[in-house]
């Protein structure tokens, strides 16, 4: 179906449109400058605004861990339950929702790319089975590498091109996009109880350290030619502190960049620039953070922001949810995953009473006013961890508006509400610049191509919210964009109407995005990794890749490599 | 003759990956790798398969074509205010996923087997969490190994050659030579060779010098395997360390020893008729280990205290970790019913007894779970998928089952479809179909197709699918 | 101003009717009521459809009050969430009576089933006959059971009474089944006649008072003093019992207390009291 | 006759485990699963020998099946009923509210009656859901 939509308020960063009146011309699943066909439908969004499709870097909504989340929590779902439709499918909510509320939910926010960031590779084959039942949304998944047994012993040893290529084979073999570290090192000293100190601490029997896996996935990363920078989630993630080890973390791979790409990606970095030395002498790290990533452009970071409310906390980072079990005395799931990595989950409520929650939620805040170029900060909850995705409106409120903050820490913590720098940040983010926050940022991050802009070839993946930026202004009437954006008016998915008033009503099989490396050199299985294999992992070589059967629509993502 | 290696065994939770088979006109004969149940299933399936679908006419099942199974079928849901769809442990996941949309369709309540299994066990975690993990970082770095109220050379019996004491790990070594030291020195070739018969499909020398040394306690270097349970189990026999407790105390004992690792003392003398000393004992290993791991089986879950068992296991794990690396795991026992939970939970949420009555997935095991609606006789019609719960349920709960319309797919010939109104005899998932299934550590691994199944044998999914069409075109006019 | 509401037919299949409350029928004409929406299995029916309604001078000091009669064992959620007024129930309730209740006043003269009263937060309930399990409970996963109100029952009860209890007080006139007050953070139960044993389990506040036998005691509780009465609520309680703390294993400081009369095989604990502690 | 109270418990057994895949009606099932594994003092006090018919009773019902020497060392009190249609005659089925019924530990009562046959497959099924229950 062929559409027209009319007379919007366009916000296009990537092309440089700000809120131009304009149409937009779908044809084919793609943005087209005129139609071919005579027949089309005609959307009227005089009065609103028109966006790319909302593209998330970073959101745990499928795979063991996830899974694992929903299993302990049947007190999360009961309060907030899907009814079954005509067209779609029932589910349950709230901190970690179903396959298909899961889908439903990010289409009607007028989201239509997510990267689901963190995948064992043994257990790829689930993440891939639930990303198929995640219906609407494109979806990618980056397989947890940073702890792997064959990159540390490669990287141990100095080889980075076989590194690079059995990564390649990694990525084909679990339909990967990205290489995701996560606690580098410390994943595989958990297996024993244990963690690693700093980016310099070797890992237990491996003689490897986290700056030397940092910094070898980096190569790889380029030697590769990968869409995505390294997506890290630092050592020390939750530790008072902790922002020295992410500038270190930041620093290692800054030789590495070439001209003004980003080579690294620091995740949820709320999380990792924490200040002071414990709970109490707890301070945001927020502007050392953001002053070294003003002045580096190798660095991009995404949020993680804290909202206040009882969620469900998962990582793969094994040592720090025992921490926060350990510190809240709430359930635990912990699931190690041999040769490859680990995973905890704690249910967690984030309190505005409680001193470092407040500082928290202060600091994702700081991180994206004070951070100058927005097209190397990117909004995300970490979903599930800091909040449910389905408050990102809610944090739309708070860039463009300072009243909008100024509500929320009113209520806040009263010695973080006096210690914060936050409330002396005056800036308000402009639409063009939520727009780059929210997709075309993270898209660009991303090497998605045909994502996150409106330019003619691009995917018709569309965002369409009622609410005139001409008539009500943002930084006053923040609550018209907040509803505005919880409820699109319409969500089009390649050229589909899928959301229409905030509800769903049309649903389709969104695509699974992976990459496919091809090298100069042929990636071939010797005997001896496969005798090595055996060794490392309880099932056989021949069933751990996952075929592309397990896709229901497979987009491979071409890329040459360098090896 | 074909072969075909590296085939997964659908039988228990192990699902041991390494099989060897050997085809001849369309027909295993046979099998390497397995242990004794895996190929008795491999060589002898099918024995007293039907060959066409069954239809109960005046109190009698008559063959029918599919199309007319289906139809029956999907009246049968349809017209139901209460059925139940249960099974799925013994299927892939690609049926459970239809068979889930089905229920939600059709207004039911779905269970799985882990109902009266491990049903229990997923409440406690509900409660407290679970430390766990793939078995694999068990075969690597486990220096304890504790079986509770689980028996694997019967159950699961390749588990601990493949994953615990007898596997070669990179920071832990097999247990079989302290194991054989020990044998030698009691009797006892004869129980050697059984036990090498049932596990040992590999090749293994028992050095003659070795048999002169002494029978010792625990071995120092190498690890250990403790086994506790209400009787000697195949596995205690085994075991370094056998503790053997008196039947329904189970929860009382693993209170003690939470104190005890806890650093707490105990006023009483004996708990449940073990002395205190004892308990200090296991308490201590377990604290020294460098990483521990406890297995527990059913032997928790059905008998007194149930659930609330396996809470103190998981808290007793839990507790240990502020201790050393501990961990903890349920013993499943089908093939795919940690696959049951894994599809049950992401669709709905809930991984088991889910009751899509009202529109929306509602959970509360006790009231939504089979055995209690059939004890109360609300269904009022029945869907069974690979699952015999006329043998296995108790008899009372059984008879609603019987006495309501009840349909059957299941490529065996069963108490439960002797009992049916409609029987699909359907194709071996993992012999005669392709599907997906989750090993007990949630390892998903692809079961593969070996033979062709007979003509009117379809896959679990492909019959579900049609009788979800069906349903849907009943009821859209 | 009140409702007489009972059955019209026998039910095979659960009937969900969250909407018996006097919160809902008070703000309604009979007419809104009869076509309120109510589940019977997987089929949507009108309140009219199942139940005979009609109004009648019903009356008490609690407010708009709904007279139930007949079987309604099947019928669950009577009473959902209420905060105001009576339901008087003659005849047997089914699952889920009075759950998340805040106020009011919920009689049955007969019996109720499991979860009576769950995760209720005031207001009070009084069976006359038996119930279920998880009396004053909480929903699965959830820490937050009962946390004020009162329930009290004349018959007995089943399993995990009181589990997560963290408020309130529950009065069990008759005997329980095993783990009375599992997991409890709070709050008073009190048992009239015997249990099955493991009361207290793993519970970290809160008070157990069991006047009749107990099978054993837990080994993680430790004996405190020989008290000669106890508080139950308003109530003094004459005993003389046997106290005890735990559940150790949770670090618990829960009190235990057991009649000591009807438990001469405690005697053994007795040894166990340094003799400054015995009053 | 002597009788004696006993704990049931029942479960999966490697034979069970295999004759399940030779069918539910073949003799090797019956002979897998219709069996009471009881410790041999235990036999000795009742005076009976392996394959004497022994009726387990419950409070939830009775059934007979064959007494067999238990080689699971000793275990006085309880005796072993593997996983089936026999053993379900007599396990606890009330759940508690968690929808598990006991199939471990059930008080039982362990009765010889050599005169009486362990019941085939069909006509247990018979027995229990009344003669051709369906319509």
């Amino acid at each position: 179906m062929a559409l027209l939509i009319r007379n919007g308020y366009v916000y296009d960063p990537m092309n440089g449109i700000d809120g131009e009146k304009m149409d937009i011309l779908v044809e084919g699943g793609k943005i087209v400058d005129k139609l071919k066909s005579a027949e089309y439908e005609v959307i009227d969004a005089s009065g609103m605004i028109v966006m790319p499709g909302g593209v998330d870097i970073h959101s745990h909504i499928a795979g063991s861990e996830v899974n694992a989340g929903r299993l302990l929590r049947p007190e999360d779902h009961a309060k907030d339950v899907e009814l079954k439709t005509e067209i779609t499918r029932s589910g349950v909510g709230y901190s970690v929702p179903s396959t298909f509320t899961t889908g439903y939910r990010y289409a009607k926010m007028g989201y239509t790319t997510v990267m689901n960031p963190s995948m064992p590779p043994l257990e790829a084959k689930h993440t891939h089975e639930e990303l198929c039942d995640t219906p609407i949304i494109d979806k990618a998944t980056y397989p947890l590498l940073g702890d792997w047994w064959f990159v540390l012993e490669y990287l141990r040893d100095g080889k980075i091109e076989e590194c690079a290529l059995h990564v390649a084979w990694m990525l084909y073999a679990t339909k990967g996009y990205a290489i995701k570290l996560v606690n580098p090192g410390g994943l595989e000293a958990w297996g024993f109880g244990r963690n690693v100190r700093d980016i310099d601490d070797p890992v237990p029997y491996f003689n490897v350290t986290p700056r030397e896996i940092i910094r070898g996935l980096c190569k790889v990363n380029k030697l590769l030619h990968l869409p995505h920078t390294i997506h890290v989630h630092t050592n020390n993630l939750g530790k008072p502190g902790n922002y020295e080890t992410t500038l270190q973390t930041m620093k290692c791979v800054e030789d590495l960049s070439s001209g003004d790409k980003p080579c690294i990606h620091i995740t949820h970095c709320q999380f990792s620039a924490f200040k002071g030395v414990d709970w109490r002498e707890f301070y945001s790290g927020a502007e050392d953070i953001a002053k070294y990533v003003n002045f580096h452009k190798h660095v991009t970071i995404d949020m993680g922001q804290v909202i206040f409310t009882d969620t469900t906390t998962m990582t793969a980072d094994g040592p720090f949810q025992y921490i926060l079990h350990e510190l809240t005395g709430n359930k635990w799931v912990n699931h190690d995953v041999e040769t490859e990595t680990s995973s905890g989950i704690v249910p967690f409520r984030y309190r505005r009473r409680s001193y470092v929650h407040s500082i928290q939620w202060c600091i994702g805040l700081e991180l994206a006013l004070l951070i100058r170029d927005p097209w190397r900060i990117f909004l995300t909850t970490d979903h599930p961890n800091a909040g449910p995705f389905t408050s990102y409106p809610q944090v739309i409120g708070w860039l463009i508006s300072r009243k909008a903050r100024e509500e929320t820490l009113s209520k806040l913590n009263k010695r973080a509400r006096e210690t914060a720098l936050l409330p002396s940040i005056d800036r308000e983010y402009s639409l063009y610049e939520v727009a780059i926050a929210t997709r075309a940022g993270q898209a660009r991050a991303l090497g998605l191509k045909d994502k996150g802009h409106l330019g003619v070839g691009g995917d018709a993946d569309i965002a369409i919210y009622d609410v005139d930026p001409r008539k009500i202004d943002p930084s006053t009437q923040y609550d018209e964009y907040v509803k505005a954006f919880s409820k699109a008016a319409y969500t089009i998915k390649e050229g589909e109407i899928v959301v229409r008033n905030g509800e769903v009503v049309k649903v389709l099989d969104g695509k699974t995005y992976w990459v496919k490396v091809s090298s100069n050199s042929e990636y071939e299985v010797s005997e001896d990794m496969k005798r090595r294999f055996t060794e490392y992992w309880t099932v056989q070589f021949d069933n751990y890749p996952v075929s592309e059967a397990y896709l229901k629509r497979s987009k491979p993502v071409q890329v040459e490599s360098e090896v | 003759m074909r072969k075909i290696e590296n085939v997964i065994c659908p039988v228990c939770g192990s699902l041991c990956d390494d099989i060897t088979v050997y085809v001849e006109d369309n027909r295993v004969v046979e099998v390497e790798n397995t242990c004794a149940v895996g190929r008795a299933k491999f060589l002898n399936y099918g024995l007293h398969r039907k060959p066409k679908p069954l239809i109960r006419k005046n109190g009698e099942l008559k063959e029918a074509s599919i199309e007319e199974a289906v139809r029956r079928s999907a009246e049968i849901l349809t017209e139901s205010k209460y059925p139940i769809l249960y099974g799925w442990s013994s299927t892939s996941c690609e049926a459970i996923r239809v068979g889930l949309e089905l229920a939600e369709e059709v207004g039911g309540i779905i269970d799985n087997t882990s109902t009266v299994c491990h049903g229990p066990s997923i409440l406690s975690i509900q409660d407290v969490g679970i430390p766990s993990c793939t078995l694999g970082q068990l075969r690597h770095r486990a220096d304890l190994v504790i079986y509770w109220g689980s028996d694997p050379y019967s159950a699961h019996p390749r588990h601990i050659e493949r994953y615990t004491v007898f596997s070669e790990g990179r920071f832990q070594k097999s247990g079989w030579r302290s194991f054989i030291r020990r044998l030698s020195g009691k009797l006892v070739k004869k129980r050697l060779s059984r036990v090498a018969e049932l596990i040992l499909r590999r090749k293994l020398t028992f050095p003659e010098e070795k048999y002169a040394l002494p029978p010792y306690f625990i071995s120092e270097e190498e690890r250990k395997l403790v086994v506790v349970d209400v009787r000697k189990t195949r596995t205690a026999e085994v075991a370094d360390y056998f503790l053997q407790v008196k039947p329904n105390t189970d929860y009382e004992v693993l209170q003690a020893l939470r104190m005890l690792v806890n650093d707490q003392d105990l006023e009483v003398d004996e708990v449940a008729g073990i002395p205190v000393r004892t308990l200090e004992d296991l308490a201590d290993l377990m604290i020294s280990c460098d990483f521990g791991i406890l297995f527990f089986g059913v032997g928790l879950t059905m008998s007194k205290g149930k659930l609330r068992n396996v809470d103190a296991a998981l808290s007793l794990v839990r507790d240990l970790n502020k201790r050393t690396k501990f961990l903890i795991m349920p013993m499943r026992g089908h093939y795919n019913v940690t696959g049951a939970n894994v599809v049950f939970t992401w669709q709905t949420g809930y991984p088991y007894a889910v009751d899509f009555s009202l529109g929306y997935p509602r959970y509360n095991p006790g009231e939504t779970s089979v055995v209690d609606i059939l004890r109360r006789g609300e269904c009022d019609a029945g869907l069974v998928v690979a699952s015999d719960p006329v043998s296995n349920f108790p008899a009372s709960a059984a008879k609603t089952l019987v006495d309501n319309p009840l349909i059957v797919i299941d490529p065996d010939v069963t108490p439960t479809s002797m009992m049916a109104d409609v029987v699909f005899p359907s194709a071996y998932i993992g012999i005669e179909a392709e599907g997906t299934a989750y090993r007990m550590d949630h390892v998903p691994l692809r079961l593969k197709k070996v033979v062709e199944p007979p003509p009117n044998c379809l896959p679990d999914q492909e019959i579900l699918a049609r009788i979800l069409r069906e349903v849907r075109r009943i009821r859209r006019g | 101003m009140g409702i007489l509401i009972s059955p019209k037919r026998l039910f095979d299949v659960p009937v969900h009717a969250r909407c018996i409350t006097p919160d809902t029928f008070s703000t309604l004409s009979l007419s809104e009521i009869l076509n309120l929406e109510v589940h019977e299995g997987n089929r949507k029916r009108k309140l009219k459809e199942l139940f005979e309604v009609s109004t009648g001078p019903y009356t008490s000091p609690e407010g708009f009050t709904i007279w139930m009669k007949g079987d309604f064992s099947k019928v669950r959620y009577i009473g959902y969430g209420m905060s105001t007024g009576k339901i008087v129930l003659e005849g047997v309730a089914g699952m889920h009576l009075g759950e998340e209740m805040k106020g009011g006043f919920i009689q049955v003269y007969g019996d109720a089933g499991s979860w009576v009263g769950s995760m209720m937060q005031g207001g009070r309930i009084e069976v006359f006959g038996d119930v279920g399990d998880y009396t004053g409970a909480a929903y699965r996963g959830s820490g937050r059971g009962m946390r004020g109100g009162e329930i009290i029952v004349h018959g007995n009860a089943l399993n995990e009474t009181g589990c997560y209890m963290r408020g309130g007080l529950i009065k069990v006139y008759g005997s329980v089944g095993q783990f009375t007050g599992m997991h409890m953070h709070g709050g008073t139960i009190m048992v009239g006649g015997e249990t099955e044993g493991r009361d207290g389990a793993e519970m970290t506040k809160g008070k157990i008072v069991i006047l009749g036998r107990v099978p054993s005691l837990l080994p993680t509780f430790k004996i405190e003093a020989i008290k000669p009465r106890v508080k139950v609520g308003e109530e003094r309680v004459e005993g003389p019992f046997y106290m005890f703390t735990g559940d150790l294993a949770e670090n618990g400081e829960g009190k235990l207390y057991v009649s000591k009369n009807n438990n001469p095989h405690l005697k053994e604990f007795e040894k166990y009291l340094s003799p400054v502690k015995v009053k | 006759m002597r009788k004696l109270k006993v704990y049931l418990l029942t479960g999966r057994t490697i034979e069970q485990g295999k004759a399940k895949e030779f069918g539910k009606t073949s003799n090797l099932y019956k002979d897998s699963v219709a069996v009471c594994y009881i410790d041999p003092s235990d036999m000795k006090t009742l005076g009976i020998k392996s394959n004497t018919p022994v009726k387990v009773s419950t409070d939830f019902g009775s059934v007979v099946v064959r007494a067999e020497k238990s080689s699971r060392g000793s275990h006085p009190g309880v005796v072993y009923i593997p996983y089936g249609p026999w053993a379900n005659q007599v396990v606890d089925p009330e759940t508690h509210g968690i929808g598990m019924p006991s199939f471990k530990g059930v008080p039982a009562v362990l009765e010889p009656v050599p005169g009486e046959k362990v019941k085939e497959i069909e006509e247990l099924l018979r027995d229990s859901f009344g003669e051709g229950s369906k319509r």
